[in-house]
């Protein structure tokens, strides 16, 4: 349905142009799950970004790649029918309910205003079908609460709100960019509960970015791992958390806390996560790899697609053989 | 025992202004500004030097005349020479709103991190009597200080300063409550660091940004008062020069003689420029390097 | 033309570099005139009242002739001529004055014109409190004598009441409407020209032409409106953008209103620029440190500063005034530093002195003070300058007594004796230091008493020869010329010597 | 919201009180009083004590002030020293005159300033921001009444296009009235323009980066409404908040420009009474406008209310 | 052998919100909470957001005014203490913040940071100060060249070990760390922990280790102290309360940590329904009530006492001692369809 293809993406800041996206590759399928995780600063954001063309224009370039959705290059749609997909084929959430709803209009009135904007209709009619939308993510007394202000929400029913709002036009493709990483564990889970019956009830795919590696084994169906703005990893849930192909991948699992020992370090991965202005040349994990041999800092190391329908960024993929969750 | 040595040392006057400096000198319009205050700095300092008369000495036989080459910008009422008197004129004008902002800041500045630090009952009280300050036009209030005490430039900038320091109170002290916020004030609490140590080390450089910008600004509105005030004549006391003065001389002269206006004028405009561009320049300077500080 | 560049350096002037001292105003023109027309006037300063005992300033009177007629009326050369009374003797070897008063003249309000009105309005203005209490403190009782006839008795003399009865003091009200407060705000018996018809303090006063005047040719146009602007220069616009018919000019103004083609005349008056000094401050209580700031100060500077509008002059009055002496020039006293030092080595004070000049504070009176300020700096004395509102200013000097010396704009009084008072006369308002001379005390009683002009000239000039060998303050700088700019339809509008604003007769051109 | 309104009146009325305390004190406490310039211009010892007694200026300072008080807050303000006037009616002639140029001022700053900051704040960096910026920074820096005289010169005297002088009302000639007070007010009004241009660029541009707009383009929102409704109400509270401290500072400029413009209104009054010591006019001037400003504060403070719910909630 | 070293009995914390013209609304963020911690020992601290967590490290070292209650550290009652003798007492017990950016004065350098406690209660000369702040940099794996830049030109993980260096300058006993590694990476965070963990060993450091994230919690506490609405409602050693949880809202937190193996995906997960009440408004009788799945009547009559547990530690719920009456049983003994039937 959706498919990102070698996307790379330069940013202008006080060093110049530096390149926050190189070749970012994947595919969403129709009612599927990708999970998108990474470390702070991976490019997570910035590619959910680019798909709806959100990426603030004035600093950043497109140098490559294209992002495909039924049949059209979102990259290089006409703005006007971009808007006509935003909020209402492919829709988003994100990561703060905190700041990401307008303080100055209820939550209502900002539910509604995306199905006006695309199914048009009287503002009574969209206000109805907002406390419906509420309704459907679990607020209680909708009708009533549609005249509330986000201020009067908590965290977590912003966080419903903003799906409600997301799904209001029932779109195909649903991107979710950390909608729980600022909320509680019990309602984090709430609300990966909710978007897995959406998922089921209205078929939508999701594309679910996450840095907590324990959500991605929640819900993904497919995970694409990345760092430094690179996908090193693609694969179907069940086979990564088994036997990752990169040790970057390797590195993540294993320091999960909860496979950690007590009494014991915890284990973790050397070093810190590059900045986009000072990327190492080859593989850009090499530095902080503890499988690097020589040839990782010659040459980029494609994204190689492997037997199985998985893809790795590595270049001893095919000797390494690496540990998954126990 | 050799000493290591400690280039450090230096280093930490470099660091973080050198950031800022940096930002600032890629910011053009603020380092325009930046020079510009500095040549009107130094030419209205070095009046002295510079200037080809005394700005006192009378010549009513040359009165009034354009530019000529014994007198470049031309000659007053009385004939005295215009480019000495905007040079001395200078001095007075910018070191009236100099006190008018130094007196500003002695009252708002500590009283500021005073309400916003202390909070409860001095916060309340001195806000209140911020609010009553703001009440009056700083304009009206000014004249009728004046009008009460006597006209002069001194007294003028003294009320005009008192007026300005409700101003700045407010702003120091919303920036105060903003820093007092901050998480490494309440570690500095959790060390055991005592309140003024709190006061002189944490919150007062962390308002200094604020402080910078509102002076530039102030400055700015401040010359523009002075002009005002002595325009009215309550201003600077003749013979003294000062741009208003000047240009309110010129005023009386503006039908027979436009360009005396003109250059008081503009060194009115160029003056108040150069602190708008430096406020700005410095505002988005600190801005910036507050924001990378938030990540 | 009054551009600086012409001007003689030093201190010679020539007649080239100054403008005409005495131009006309555009006559009347009986036969095109436009009597529906208004006239506007614009001035720099409101009045306080309509009300000619409430009235706190002599400016103000400009506001009140149009409404209210005096006894007698000094003409543009500052003679007397007759209004409301047609007549006038002195009699009583001096000392009184009786009118022969006009009939047929109604108040606005209806009460009639009489002498019984008369005598209530004369004995109203000497009343305690009232703002002409003063000029008519010599009057001992008012009589009626008949319909139509009042005699005045004074005490030294009556001959100054012909010039009073001219001013505030000789303006008729109706005793109708005597203790109505409103009238300040409102006359409505007045007995002039014109009634007021729209007043909005300090900004404009409304004049609408009463019917049957008694003197149908000195009313012309069908309204007057006086608009008040303190800014010189929002005066000039407004007559330069036709949104006012006249105003006057100070001198930087000038050559912009001829250049913008307005009609400018102008005449010498009696107003002039002094230095009144404090005598209980030393060393202005030696006569030789007064002569030395006589000689100090470079007069002909001062007139080329006001761009020719300000005659030098030492004496209280300009030459060509009957109370004065022709002999005392400026000539009398010619700038020289030097000579100045020497006096000031007779005075006591070889190394100059310092003392703060008060003055007011606008432009036109601080750049003369920087002049003077500059020319004393040459004989060693030091002189500060300190403007100030006007009303501080009087109380600075007139009342506290706190002040040194004080610049000021010496208006023309209603008669000579006025203005010898308040300088020369102990108690003198404008004597704060008592000075006193008794040949001047003398001559000044002998003036009053004075039958006919010509005597009280001949005792003037003698007065003013003695103030002159005393070096009396105030220290007269110069006499001023004020122009007058209107738009050329503007007609009859005359300069008066004494430097008051009136428009008897003014008319419009069709 | 009402409720709020209340209490905000009410917390008005002890600052009030404050207010025409120091009011009263500032001018009442002057050393030497006005009778001099009322005397005439020959006065006695005797006449001056007469005019001080009939100006109840013998009275002890605090009799003096509550007598005031009280009589003030029954709408009378006491007649004039100068022309004997009631000091409310003289306040009450003047002010649509400097409320109608305060207002036009305000306007010609919404219209231009709020168009200048959104034209800057919409394509940060570009020629248009730049440009916009250039002219707000020298509009700040110019003396408006300096503008006002080279505009009358230029447009008036040259041209002849607009009276130089005056008022005429709005009732009376709504086009006179704005030919009348266009000059002093775009003059005025320059200041405020650069002032609520940076405003609105600095807080427009802020709220742009906020989430919630990219949460509404993310809705597919066109720039129209994007900006009309989620960017502006947000932005709204710092320019609105500078829109107060114009008026106010606005106020203090007619005091200079209505007397190059001869305008009869509250400024030109003020400079009037100030130079001619009329007490009662001072002081009634300062304690109206110091009400008006504390109501120009209000409105501001409760806007807050309409443009932010969150803060009308506490 | 208990080497008590902090002693907290009966805190509570009371928050008022003063409004002119308003009733004055209070909030007891902590309401008389009580635990104890030993030398060298590390409580961990778990619970919701706004559940008290934080205010309770803050209260243990009155950094806000303690409602009633006793403090005691290293034998030193805190309660009374004020002013210069409080600011004394602080040498022995310091804090690590959650936010690695803001803890940092943004205008002084890392070695004036550092240096701060130092000057501050050994008023040791500047020199001295910047020699000690530099081992300590190296303690905590920074490099000494680092000790002259601004925070600024760090990242969240070297900001934080800055921050543990200035806590651990003093050598103290005690250290507060509010979601010390909540805002870091994972494995930047386990770095973090490792020193931390370092630390504690070396210094017999005993913290207060207060986190939502349960399974860091697990790894570096030796007890655990679950906290709801401002109360403590279930504590004791790690491993007795993750494996067998006695309170029902414990079970519900333990059960929300997602589960990193896709073999196991969660269909054991209890979902609380609904949000943490206002604080300002909290149910009556037991807090918890209103999402808990075995709400009875007496729940919303009395807050249940604190009993004590088969395994160690104590909980407060009426399913210890009404009802079905665990009496120290863990929850697991019991299914929701029994206590239904009870
Ligand atoms: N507006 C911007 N200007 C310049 N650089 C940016 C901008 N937005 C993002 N970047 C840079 O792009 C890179 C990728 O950022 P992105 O926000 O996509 O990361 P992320 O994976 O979403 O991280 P997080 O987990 O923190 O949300 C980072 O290095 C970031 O600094
Ligand atoms: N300074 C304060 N003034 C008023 N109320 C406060 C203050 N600090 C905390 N509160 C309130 O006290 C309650 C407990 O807050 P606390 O910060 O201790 O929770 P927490 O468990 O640390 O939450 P989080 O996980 O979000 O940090 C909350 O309802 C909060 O709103
Ligand atoms: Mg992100
Ligand atoms: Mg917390």
């Amino acid at each position: 349905m959706l498919s990102i293809e070698d996307l790379r993406i330069d940013f202008a800041t006080d060093r110049g142009w530096v390149n926050v996206l190189n070749g970012v590759s994947f595919d969403v399928g129709k009612n599927e799950i990708v999970v998108l995780v990474g470390e702070s600063g991976s490019g997570k954001t910035v590619t959910s970004l680019s798909v709806l063309g959100l990426v603030p224009r004035a600093h950043s370039r497109k140098t490559s790649g294209h992002i495909w959705y039924d049949g059209k290059d979102l990259t290089e749609l006409p703005i006007g029918e971009l808007r006509d997909i935003r909020g209402n084929e492919i829709s988003m959430i994100f990561q703060e309910p905190m700041t990401s709803l307008n303080p100055a209009f209820t939550v209502g009135d900002q539910i509604a205003e995306a199905y006006r904007r695309h199914r048009g209709g009287k503002k009574k009619a969209a206000l109805a079908r907002a406390a419906e939308m509420l309704d459907l993510v679990g607020i209680p007394n909708a009708g009533a609460r549609v005249r509330d202000y986000p201020h009067e929400f908590s965290g977590g029913m912003r966080q419903r709100a903003m799906i409600a709002m997301a799904l209001i036009c029932e779109p195909r493709l649903l991107i979710a960019d950390e909608p729980t990483t600022a909320l509680d564990v019990t309602v984090q889970a709430q609300i990966v509960e909710l978007l897995i019956r959406l998922r089921d009830e209205t078929g939508c795919g999701i594309l679910f970015i996450t840095h907590d590696l324990g959500v991605v084994a929640e819900l993904a169906d497919k995970v694409v791992v990345m760092y430094a703005g690179e996908v090193v990893e693609t694969s179907l849930a069940r086979d990564l958390y088994i036997q990752p192909k990169h040790p970057y991948t390797e590195g993540l699992l294993s320091a999960m806390p909860q496979q950690g020992v007590r009494g014991q370090e915890l284990p973790t991965i050397p070093g810190r996560t590059p900045e986009p202005w000072s990327m190492p040349s080859g593989c850009r994990f090499s530095p902080r790899c503890s499988h690097a041999v020589e040839e990782c800092g010659k040459a980029a190391i494609p994204l190689r697609v492997l037997d199985d329908g998985r893809a790795c960024r590595c270049c001893r993929s095919g000797d390494l053989a690496l540990g998954g969750v126990r | 025992m050799p000493r290591p040595k400690e280039p450090a040392v230096r280093r930490k006057r470099a660091g973080r202004f050198a950031q800022l400096a940096r930002r600032f000198a890629g910011n053009k319009p603020a380092v325009a500004g930046g020079i510009l205050l500095f040549v009107i700095l130094v030419v209205t300092m070095g009046a002295p030097l510079f200037a080809p008369y005394t700005p006192e000495q009378i010549n009513i036989a040359d009165r009034l005349s354009g530019p000529t080459p014994a007198h470049w910008l031309g000659t007053d009422a009385l004939g005295r020479d215009t480019l000495s008197r905007l040079l001395f004129g200078g001095q007075i004008s910018l070191a009236a709103s100099a006190l008018s902002v130094a007196i500003a800041t002695l009252i708002g500045l500590p009283l500021g991190i005073l309400a916003g630090y202390v909070g409860r009952g001095p916060d309340w009280l001195l806000n209140r009597a911020s609010d009553i300050l703001m009440t009056f036009p700083a304009l009206v209030l000014t004249i009728a200080i004046i009008a009460v005490v006597g006209p002069g430039l001194t007294t003028a900038m003294i009320s005009l300063g008192i007026v300005y320091s409700a101003r700045l109170f407010r702003v120091i002290r919303s920036a105060t409550l903003v820093v007092r916020q901050e998480v490494y004030i309440e570690a500095s609490i959790s060390i055991g660091t005592a309140n003024h140590t709190i006061l002189w080390r944490r919150i007062l450089p962390n308002v200094l940004p604020t402080l910078l910008i509102q002076v530039s600004f102030l400055l700015a509105s401040a010359l523009l008062a002075e002009v005002t005030i002595s325009l009215l004549g309550l201003g600077a006391l003749p013979p003294t020069a000062s741009w208003g003065s000047m240009l309110g001389q010129a005023f009386a002269e503006i039908r027979g003689t436009p360009s005396l206006a003109v250059f008081p004028g503009i060194a009115i405009a160029l003056a108040t420029l150069s602190f708008n561009l430096v406020g700005d320049g410095l505002r988005d300077s600190f801005g910036r390097a507050t924001r990378k500080a938030e990540g | 033309s009054g551009k600086p560049g012409d001007l003689n350096p030093g201190s010679t002037s020539t007649a080239a570099g100054q403008p005409a001292q005495n131009v006309a105003c555009p006559p009347t023109d009986k036969g095109a005139i436009d009597k529906n027309a208004t006239f506007t006037w614009m001035y720099s300063v409101a009045n306080t009242s309509f009300d000619p005992d409430k009235v706190t300033t002599s400016n103000s009177w400009m506001y009140l002739f149009p409404v209210y007629d005096t006894l007698t009326r000094l003409n543009a050369n500052g003679e007397p001529e007759a209004m409301l009374a047609k007549k006038w003797e002195v009699g009583d070897g001096g000392k009184t004055l009786t009118l022969d008063l006009i009939e047929n003249w109604k108040y606005h309000d209806g009460t009639p014109f009489d002498a019984k009105s008369v005598k209530a309005n004369l004995d109203r203005h000497r009343a305690k409190g009232s703002f002409n209490e003063q000029a008519l403190s010599d009057v001992k009782k008012v009589d009626v004598s008949g319909d139509s006839t009042v005699k005045i008795t004074t005490g030294h003399g009556a001959a100054p009441l012909i010039s009073i009865l001219a001013s505030s003091a000789g303006m008729m009200m109706s005793p109708a409407v005597f203790d109505d407060p409103k009238q300040a705000n409102m006359p409505t018996g007045g007995s002039g020209a014109f009634k007021v018809t729209g007043y909005d303090p300090a900004t404009k006063v409304e004049y609408t032409a009463v019917k049957d005047y008694w003197d149908p040719d000195a009313l012309n146009v069908a309204k007057m409106i006086f608009l008040i602007s303190s800014s010189d220069n929002a005066r000039l616009n407004a007559v330069m953008t036709g949104q006012a018919d006249a105003t006057f000019l100070r001198s930087a103004m000038y050559q912009p209103a001829k250049d913008g083609g307005l009609v400018v005349c102008q005449k010498p008056s009696l107003a002039s620029f002094t230095i009144a000094l404090n005598t209980t401050h030393a060393p202005f209580d030696k006569k030789e440190a007064r002569e030395a700031l006589n000689y100090a100060i470079d007069r002909k500077s001062i007139n080329q500063l006001m761009q020719g509008f300000c005659q030098p002059g030492i004496q209280m009055f300009p030459t060509s005034y009957y109370a004065s002496d022709p002999d005392l020039t400026a000539e009398k006293y010619p700038y020289d530093p030097a000579k100045a030092r020497e006096l000031l080595k007779a005075a006591g004070v070889p190394s100059g002195f310092e003392f703060t000049l008060e003055t007011d504070n606008l432009e036109s009176y601080t750049s003369v003070a920087e002049l003077i300020q500059a020319n004393l700096q040459q004989a060693g004395i030091k002189m500060k300058i300190q403007p100030v509102e006007l009303p501080k200013l009087m109380e600075n000097f007139s009342v506290n007594k706190t002040a040194d010396a004080v610049m000021v704009q010496q208006k023309a009084d209603a008669d000579p004796s006025i203005q010898i008072a308040a300088f020369y006369l102990k108690n003198g308002f404008s004597n704060p230091g008592n000075y006193t001379n008794a040949k001047v005390v003398e001559l000044d009683a002998e003036a009053k008493a004075a039958q006919s002009k010509e005597e009280r000239a001949a005792v003037y000039k003698k007065l003013f020869q003695e103030a002159y060998a005393d070096a009396a303050p105030p220290v007269t700088l110069c006499h001023l010329n004020t122009p007058l700019a209107m738009n050329a339809k503007v007609q009859g509008v005359e300069v008066y010597v004494d430097g008051s604003r009136q428009f008897r007769g003014v008319a419009i051109k069709k | 919201m009402l409720r709020l309104l209340g209490t905000r009146l009410l917390t008005m009325v002890p600052l009030l009180l404050v207010v025409s305390f120091l009011i009263y004190g500032l001018i009442a406490l002057v050393p030497g009083g006005p009778e001099t310039a009322l005397a005439g211009s020959n006065p006695t010892p005797e006449k001056l004590a007469m005019v001080r007694e009939q100006l109840g200026l013998n009275e002890p300072f605090l009799v003096q002030y509550w007598n005031w008080f009280t009589a003030a807050v029954q709408g009378d303000l006491g007649n004039s020293f100068v022309n004997g006037q009631s000091v409310w009616s003289a306040i009450a002639g003047g002010f649509p005159v400097t409320l109608s140029l305060v207002a036009l001022t305000l306007l010609i700053a919404a219209v231009l300033g709020l168009g200048l900051g959104l034209a800057a704040a919409l394509r940060p960096g570009s020629w248009i921001d730049r440009t916009a910026t250039i002219i707000a920074s020298l509009f700040m820096s110019l003396p408006y009444f300096w503008v006002g005289m080279m505009l009358v010169l230029v447009f008036a005297i040259d041209l002849r296009i607009l009276p130089a002088i005056g008022y005429v009302s709005f009732a009376q000639s709504p086009t006179d009235w704005f030919l009348h007070l266009i000059t002093p007010a775009f003059a005025l009004a320059i200041v405020p323009v650069a002032v609520v241009a940076r405003q609105t660029r600095a807080a427009v541009t802020g709220v742009m980066t906020e989430d919630y707009v990219r949460t509404a383009e993310a809705k597919g929102l066109r720039p129209i409404r994007l900006v009309g409704k989620h960017v502006l109400k947000n932005a709204a509270v710092p320019v609105v908040t500078a829109f107060g401290v114009e008026a106010n500072r606005l106020i203090g400029a007619t005091v200079v420009m209505e007397q190059l413009f001869a305008l009869p209104g509250v400024g030109k009054l003020t400079y009037f009474s100030v130079f001619s010591r009329d007490f009662p006019m001072v002081q009634g001037i300062l304690l109206i406008t110091a009400i008006l400003i504390m109501f120009v504060n209000l409105a501001v403070d409760l806007s807050y209310g309409y443009f932010n719910p969150k803060i009308k909630a506490t | 052998m208990s080497d008590r070293l902090v002693e907290v009995r009966d805190v509570s914390v009371v928050f008022h919100k003063k409004a002119l013209f308003k009733k004055t609304r209070s909030v007891e963020a902590v309401k008389s909470v009580s635990f104890g911690i030993d030398r060298g020992e590390t409580l961990g601290l778990v619970g919701e957001s706004g559940s008290g967590k934080s205010t309770t490290g803050r209260a243990v070292l009155k950094l806000v005014p303690v409602a009633s209650g006793d403090i005691t550290v290293g034998g030193q009652n805190l309660t009374d203490l004020n002013g210069r003798a409080l600011r004394k007492a602080r040498r022995r017990m310091q804090m690590v913040f959650q936010d690695p950016y803001s803890s940092l004065d943004p205008s002084a350098t890392v070695a004036a940071s550092i240096s701060e406690p130092l000057m501050v209660h050994d008023h040791v000369s500047a020199r001295a100060a910047r020699a000690r702040a530099l081992e300590l940099i190296e303690l905590v794996g920074l490099r000494a060249s680092h000790a002259d830049r601004y925070p600024y030109e760090f990242s969240g993980g070297q900001r934080q070990r800055i921050a543990i260096a200035r806590a651990i300058a003093l050598n103290p006993d005690f250290i507060v760390c509010d979601e010390a590694v909540s805002a870091l990476d994972v494995s930047t965070q386990n770095q973090v922990i490792n020193l931390l963990e370092r630390l504690r060993t070396e210094f017999d450091l005993a913290y207060l280790f207060i986190a939502h994230d349960l399974a860091i919690v697990r790894h570096i506490s030796h007890r655990v102290a679950v906290m709801y609405l401002g109360r403590i409602v279930e504590s004791g050693p790690a491993e007795r309360v993750y494996n067998e949880p006695a309170h029902p809202y414990t079970q519900a937190l333990l059960s929300a940590i997602p589960n990193p193996s896709p073999h196991r995906r969660a269909d054991r997960r209890i979902v609380l329904a609904g949000e943490v009440p206002d604080p300002a408004r909290p149910p009556s009788g037991c807090p918890f009530r209103t999402r808990c799945a075995f709400a009875m009547d007496i729940c919303a009559e009395r807050m249940p006492e604190h009993t004590a547990i088969n395994g160690g530690g104590e909980v407060a719920c009426h399913l210890q001692t009404s009802g079905p009456e665990l009496s120290g049983a863990p929850l697991g003994d019991l299914t929701a369809a029994a206590i239904r039937r009870a």
